[in-house]
């Protein structure tokens, strides 16, 4: 309050700066209360990835904020978590020195990163720090398995999306008499798309199908028409799509003006758009069926109808990375919480030893073994009628599967 | 491959060609009658394509008619950045003005991000989704609208630029703009009027894009390059060339894709760009050296 | 010492050259004259390696340079100038004349050393340090004329070095040409100043539509009515004789 | 007439020699040691783009070329990583060397020299991400052997001062051939090249020898960028924006000028940091004030900021 006296020129100047440099003036003010404990968040919030970092970010935010109306972190007398928000824009050399930078701002734990390669470098420039490590979301298997001791991930890896994303849609394909024989893969050829097409070109033979054609296209890919032709003409039984959102938006809309409907479906995993609440509401009709593994939350839970409820109250999108941050931060207070200290080293072993349940996420109690959590899995969405419901697994299931979809009419 | 195939990547690569010489069309002007290289056009069009969304999503406005409203808005955009902002600062020297058009798309594209937020939008119209049957696919009607607006609007650029005094007056200032000023030609103006025309091209571009697109901070970029390669094949400032090259580059990138895979696509436009610049630097309709 | 024979030259479906034949005697100075548009700066050129003959050859110091690139011709010491003045713009005079100096000369300072010895010579002392392009018409001419020099040529093609001067620059000029014939550098050199080729050359070369009209003394082109008829217009004859006898 | 760039370059060079006694690892060391490689990268365009007149888009090429060939023969091959450095250099000249005979062979410049080179790069950059050998879309990740022996320390003070040797190698460079005879042939073909031809000068081999220097210069910041962070992929190898950001430090701070791009680099980061200061929680306001910032600086300093005059005595 005394602050915002000096001038216009500082107030506003702290205004712009944010609620990270806002708290710095917070013991001032309330006097005697615990100094606030700094939490990173590193996310891409500009760039070709602005969408998801940005989702993050959010995602973490009310995290923090119904933690701080909660009281804060108690053992901490209190203290009030206080995010400094981190652009890793798109590229790994700022994102290390983002880390550095948050490190050189006194914060306790970092959060964020999203993509596997700006995630990558942003860990093992923490470690160098010390600092405690909470991936949101950075796939790709290498990111846990190099011996990082700081490096925690709270979802699923590639590699277990995958294995859980094929054993679901042989147990679909199973249980509906086997319709599905037949198909093609469309990915996008960077990291994240290659790696699965490789992936999945290896694995499907052994559950009884067979892949006739595998199409990688660039991003962004401004037209999928020929693409679009090419799987029509392929006739699959079935089409696994992995690419980022945008493309996936256009892919699905190409889709559906070319007539291309396969028998049984468009089952993807990681999904750009699959499971995402603003295309399905979008375009209902060109989404209708379409089948995700992917991140998602458990809607049953009350914790998850008050986080939903929230979520539509401020017009956010409902997204995994909203739901993945939103529940990473809690597992992160939680560790504060049993810590009782920001030091580094306490805080990591508290994180190491977290068996933090009341989350959003389909886990169950987290368990970290080098740094994974191997509680964590991906769910099968299937958007129906314009809203993504959970199919699999069934004990929180919000629809059955459709599958294979209705012909068309 | 198909009889079949090889037809819908022809007609799909003509109508993809089509939209890359619309969106050219507007830079080729600049770029042969300023010779700068504008980096701020592919942000350009994402500012037209969210124009165009906002009049959709806010008032039902299809983007065919919102053309006739956001053209002359983005004209009068692109004579103020021009007049008043790339003018100014570029001060007339290559590497500057190069660096001004790139400080105006970082400024559009994160103003675009801040304001807009970081979502994917698109138009759901009827018309956005009917397609002809053509038997070997179906031709998107965005596609058709926007193949022959192309024809259309560099007909009716290249009269404007051939047929009247304007055109006349952006001619010689295109071909010798000190002697332009000493007739009486006030350069610096129609150098704005002209990176205006271009802004309305580009918004014209995005409205007829928009129904088959999708819009996003980001949705520029996928136009910048291929634009470029578009003005630069056609010979830059020619319409007709930029038309040609535009379905040139369409079909190559379609036929590239369906032998090589849509991967290694973007190298047959880049390949084919290169090869035309080495053994016919002045483009396929620029005059001869 | 220059043996040009039978060069062709068209562009598209004008032509521009058509059987010139030049032969250039060593430490003499010869002029090219001719009405406009007779090919006099094309031969230049063509001669200079900027265009490939069509046809025809071309021997310098005993070495036939037909189809050479330019650079290579000047490096064996044949340099042409332009007719519309090319500086360095930006560059200042010394740093445009020691460009020349650096086809002999390595060393920078050697370089520039040289430059401001030619600068000198050529009574460009003032304006070393003169962004070319801030020269005025006479003083470019002589940058360009420097320039040459610079790269010690053996022989100089001079592409109307007097043209835009007035009356008191010429006159000047014409003492320090002199000079560099003196000092062992053939010229030949394309004039319409007709005073200059009067007092300048030995001998006359006269083009005209493309091609060699008539060569001879200044006095025996002059007397020439195919000369006079095809140059220098009814009744020209007349004045330049008055010219002579004044 | 005295010039900033010339009078303030030498200083700012030696403190940031000394940056690392102040500040031995952290943000403003990271930050420092990618501001070198932007002065560098720079550099390396300078010499093409600013003293050859040749504005190259595509010098991503370049980089690319070396940090690939660097990560390709440790990764795939087992070299050692200072012989793969050096051979990564010579990788980068090569192909410097190899697109400008093409290129001015042909007779290109201008606008169509810019927009054949980005030509180059992105056909490198899809190609890359297209096969396995190097590293396909995810690019290739140098083990980790913390040791002089393979061009990896652990402190981070080290990989700077290298950086910063070759940030002063490339200041002495870029003096040099301002000071020689290839220099001033470089200045007259970007001048007048049918006046230089006619002066014995060849202007394709000046202007390929001029391209294969700042070839050899961009691929060594590749090769430092790689040896700090020990990963490359086709995007921050061959993408677009890495040629943006070779041309952005020079231009902004002064073409044709010894300091200009190591003061163009050292604005960038200010700018950046102001930016963040003012309006580093809002993501895009903030990138759009550097953007404003980016065009008042041309605005007021078209030279460049090492052309600002300091006395006007020209």
């Amino acid at each position: 309050m005394m602050h915002a006296k000096q001038g216009s020129g500082v107030s506003r100047r702290r205004l712009l700066a944010g609620a990270g440099a806002a708290t710095l003036g917070a013991p001032l003010i309330a006097g005697a209360a615990p100094a606030p404990v700094k939490i990173g968040l590193l996310q891409p919030l500009t760039g070709f990835l602005a969408y998801d970092g940005i989702q993050g970010k959010y995602g973490a935010m009310l995290a923090i904020d119904e933690i701080n109306a909660a009281g804060g972190i108690k053992s901490l007398g209190g203290a009030k978590l206080a995010p400094v928000l981190a652009d890793a824009q798109t590229s790994p050399a700022t994102a290390i020195a983002e880390v550095d930078r948050l490190a050189g701002e006194g914060v306790a734990a970092i959060q964020g990163g999203f993509a596997s390669d700006l995630v990558l470098a942003a860990t093992q420039q923490a470690a160098r720090h010390g600092l405690p490590y909470m991936v949101d979301v950075g796939v790709v298997d290498q990111i846990v398995g190099r011996g990082l001791t700081n490096t925690f991930r709270f979802g699923p890896g590639f590699g277990k999306v995958t294995q859980d994303g094929l054993a679901n849609l042989a147990a679909l394909n199973n249980a509906a008499g086997k319709p599905a024989k037949t198909v093609v893969i469309v990915h996008e050829n960077g990291a994240f798309g290659s790696g699965m097409a490789k992936l999945l070109q290896a694995k499907l033979p052994g559950l009884g199908f067979e892949v006739v054609a595998t199409i990688g296209h660039p991003t962004p890919q401004r037209d999928f028409t020929n693409i679009a032709l090419q799987v029509k003409q392929a006739n699959p039984d079935l089409i696994i799509p992995s690419n980022y959102k945008n493309d996936y938006i256009l892919m699905a809309l190409t889709f559906a003006q070319q007539h291309v409907r396969p028998k049984a479906a468009i089952y993807s995993i990681l999904g750009g758009a699959a499971s995402n609440a603003p295309f399905a509401a979008q375009h209902p009709k060109e989404s209708n069926y379409i089948m995700d593994c992917n991140h998602y939350y458990d809607p049953n839970k009350p914790l998850s109808k008050a986080f939903a409820a929230k979520v539509a109250a401020k017009k956010w999108d409902l997204t995994y990375e909203l739901m993945l941050n939103y529940s990473v931060m809690r597992v992160l207070a939680d560790a504060l919480e049993r810590a009782a200290s920001t030091d580094a080293a306490k805080l990591t072993a508290a994180i190491a030893a977290s068996t933090y349940s009341d989350t959003i996420m389909p886990y169950g109690p987290t368990k970290f073994v080098h740094g994974q959590n191997i509680g964590a899995a991906p769910v099968n969405t299937q958007i129906r009628d314009g809203v993504v419901e959970v199919i699999f697994p069934t004990a929180f299931a919000s629809a059955k599967p459709v599958f294979p979809i209705p012909a068309a009419g | 491959m198909s009889t079949a195939l090889l037809l819908s990547a022809l007609v799909g690569g003509l109508a993809n060609g089509a939209v890359y010489a619309l969106v050219a069309l507007g830079l080729t002007l600049i770029y042969g009658v300023l010779h700068i290289i504008n980096f701020a056009h592919g942000s350009l069009l994402m500012l037209a394509l969210y124009a165009s969304w906002i009049l959709w999503s806010a008032l039902g406005v299809s983007p065919y008619v919102a053309l006739v409203l956001l053209a002359p808005l983005f004209f009068a955009l692109g004579y103020a950045l021009q007049r008043w902002v790339i003018g100014p600062a570029g001060q007339g020297r290559d590497a500057n003005v190069l660096l001004v058009t790139l400080g105006v798309s970082i400024v559009i594209d994160n103003l675009a991000l801040a304001v807009f937020g970081p979502a994917t939008r698109t138009v759901d119209i009827p018309l956005a989704t009917s397609t002809i049957d053509l038997g070997v696919m179906y031709l998107p009607l965005p596609r058709l609208i926007a193949f022959v607006a192309a024809l259309l609007l560099s007909g009716g650029l290249w009269l404007l630029l051939n047929r009247t005094d304007l055109g006349r007056a952006i001619r010689a200032v295109a071909r010798e703009s000190d002697a332009a000023r000493l007739v009486g030609i006030r350069v610096a103006h129609i150098h704005a009027v002209t990176f205006g025309i271009g802004t309305a091209s580009v918004a014209a571009a995005a409205c007829l894009l928009l129904p088959s697109f999708y819009v996003s901070p980001d949705a520029g970029y996928a136009f910048v390059l291929v634009a470029f390669t578009v003005v630069v094949m056609g010979g830059m400032g020619s319409f007709p060339g930029a038309l040609l090259a535009g379905l040139v580059i369409g079909v190559i990138e379609s036929f590239s894709g369906l032998w090589f895979g849509p991967s290694l696509a973007p190298i047959g436009i880049y390949a084919a760009f290169a090869l035309v610049l080495l053994f016919r630097p002045t483009g396929l309709f620029g005059a001869r050296a | 010492m220059l043996d040009v024979v039978d060069l062709h030259r068209r562009f598209g479906g004008v032509t521009a050259l058509s059987g010139v034949s030049i032969a250039v005697r060593q430490g003499s100075i010869t002029a090219l004259i001719g009405p406009n548009g007779a090919g006099k700066t094309t031969a230049f050129a063509t001669i200079a390696g900027f265009h490939r003959p069509d046809r025809g050859q071309m021997r310098f110091l005993g070495r036939d340079i037909t189809g050479w690139r330019p650079e290579r011709i000047a490096r064996l010491g044949l340099v042409r100038t332009f007719q519309i003045v090319q500086p360095f713009g930006r560059l200042s005079v010394r740093d445009n004349i020691a460009v020349g100096a650096h086809l002999h000369l390595a060393r920078r300072a050697s370089a520039l050393t040289e430059a401001e010895a030619v600068a000198r010579r050529l009574g460009l002392a003032a304006d070393l340090d003169k962004p070319a392009d801030t020269l005025p018409i006479a003083g470019r001419k002589r940058l360009e004329l420097a320039r040459a020099l610079a790269t010690r040529p053996r022989m100089l093609l001079l592409d109307e070095v007097m043209a835009g001067l007035n009356p008191a620059e010429v006159a000047a000029l014409m003492p320090v040409i002199r000079e560099i014939r003196d000092g062992g550098v053939t010229l030949l050199m394309i004039e319409h100043v007709m005073q200059a080729v009067a007092e300048l050359a030995e001998r006359c070369i006269v083009l005209a539509e493309g091609r060699v009209i008539a060569t001879g003394t200044v006095a025996e082109v002059a007397r020439d009515p195919v000369v006079v008829d095809a140059y220098l217009g009814e009744g020209a004859a007349a004045r330049l004789a008055d010219h002579h006898a004044a | 007439m005295t010039r900033w760039g010339a009078r303030a370059g030498p200083p700012l060079l030696l403190m940031l020699g000394a940056l690392p006694f102040a500040f031995p690892s952290g943000f403003v060391l990271t930050t420092a040691t990618l501001l070198l490689l932007t002065a560098i990268l720079g550099q390396s365009w300078n010499i093409l783009g600013g003293y050859g007149g040749q504005s190259s888009f595509g010098h991503a090429l370049f980089y690319g070329t070396g940090a690939f060939t660097t990560a390709l023969l440790q990764v795939r091959f087992g070299w050692n990583a200072w012989v793969a450095a050096a051979a990564a250099i010579g990788a980068g000249t090569l192909v410097g060397a190899a697109a400008g005979a093409l290129v001015f062979r042909q007779g290109l410049r201008g606008s169509y020299f810019a927009l054949v080179t980005l030509a180059f790069a992105e056909i490198a950059r899809v190609l890359v991400a297209s096969f396995d050998i190097t590293g396909g879309g995810f690019g290739l990740l140098v083990p980790l052997h913390r040791g002089a022996a393979s061009f990896q320390f652990s402190d981070p003070r080290l990989p700077y001062w290298i950086a910063w040797t070759v940030v002063l190698a490339g200041v002495l460079l870029t003096i040099g051939i301002e000071r020689s005879r290839f220099g001033a042939r470089l200045a007259a073909v970007r001048e007048n090249e049918d006046a230089a031809r006619a002066l014995g000068i060849a202007p394709v081999q000046v202007k390929t020898v001029c391209t294969a220097i700042s070839a050899g210069l961009a691929a060594t910041a590749g090769v430092l960028y790689l040896q700090i962070f020990l990963f490359i992929d086709a995007a921050n190898g061959f993408g677009v924006g890495v040629s943006v950001q070779a041309l952005l430090a020079p231009i902004l701070g002064g073409l044709a000028t010894p300091w200009g791009a190591l003061l163009g680099a050292l604005a960038l980061r200010l700018m950046a940091e102001m930016v963040h200061a003012v309006a580093g929680g809002l993501a895009g306001i903030d990138l759009a004030l550097f953007g404003v910032i980016l065009i008042l600086i041309l605005r007021f300093a078209p030279g460049g900021i090492a052309g600002i005059r300091l006395r006007r005595d020209a």
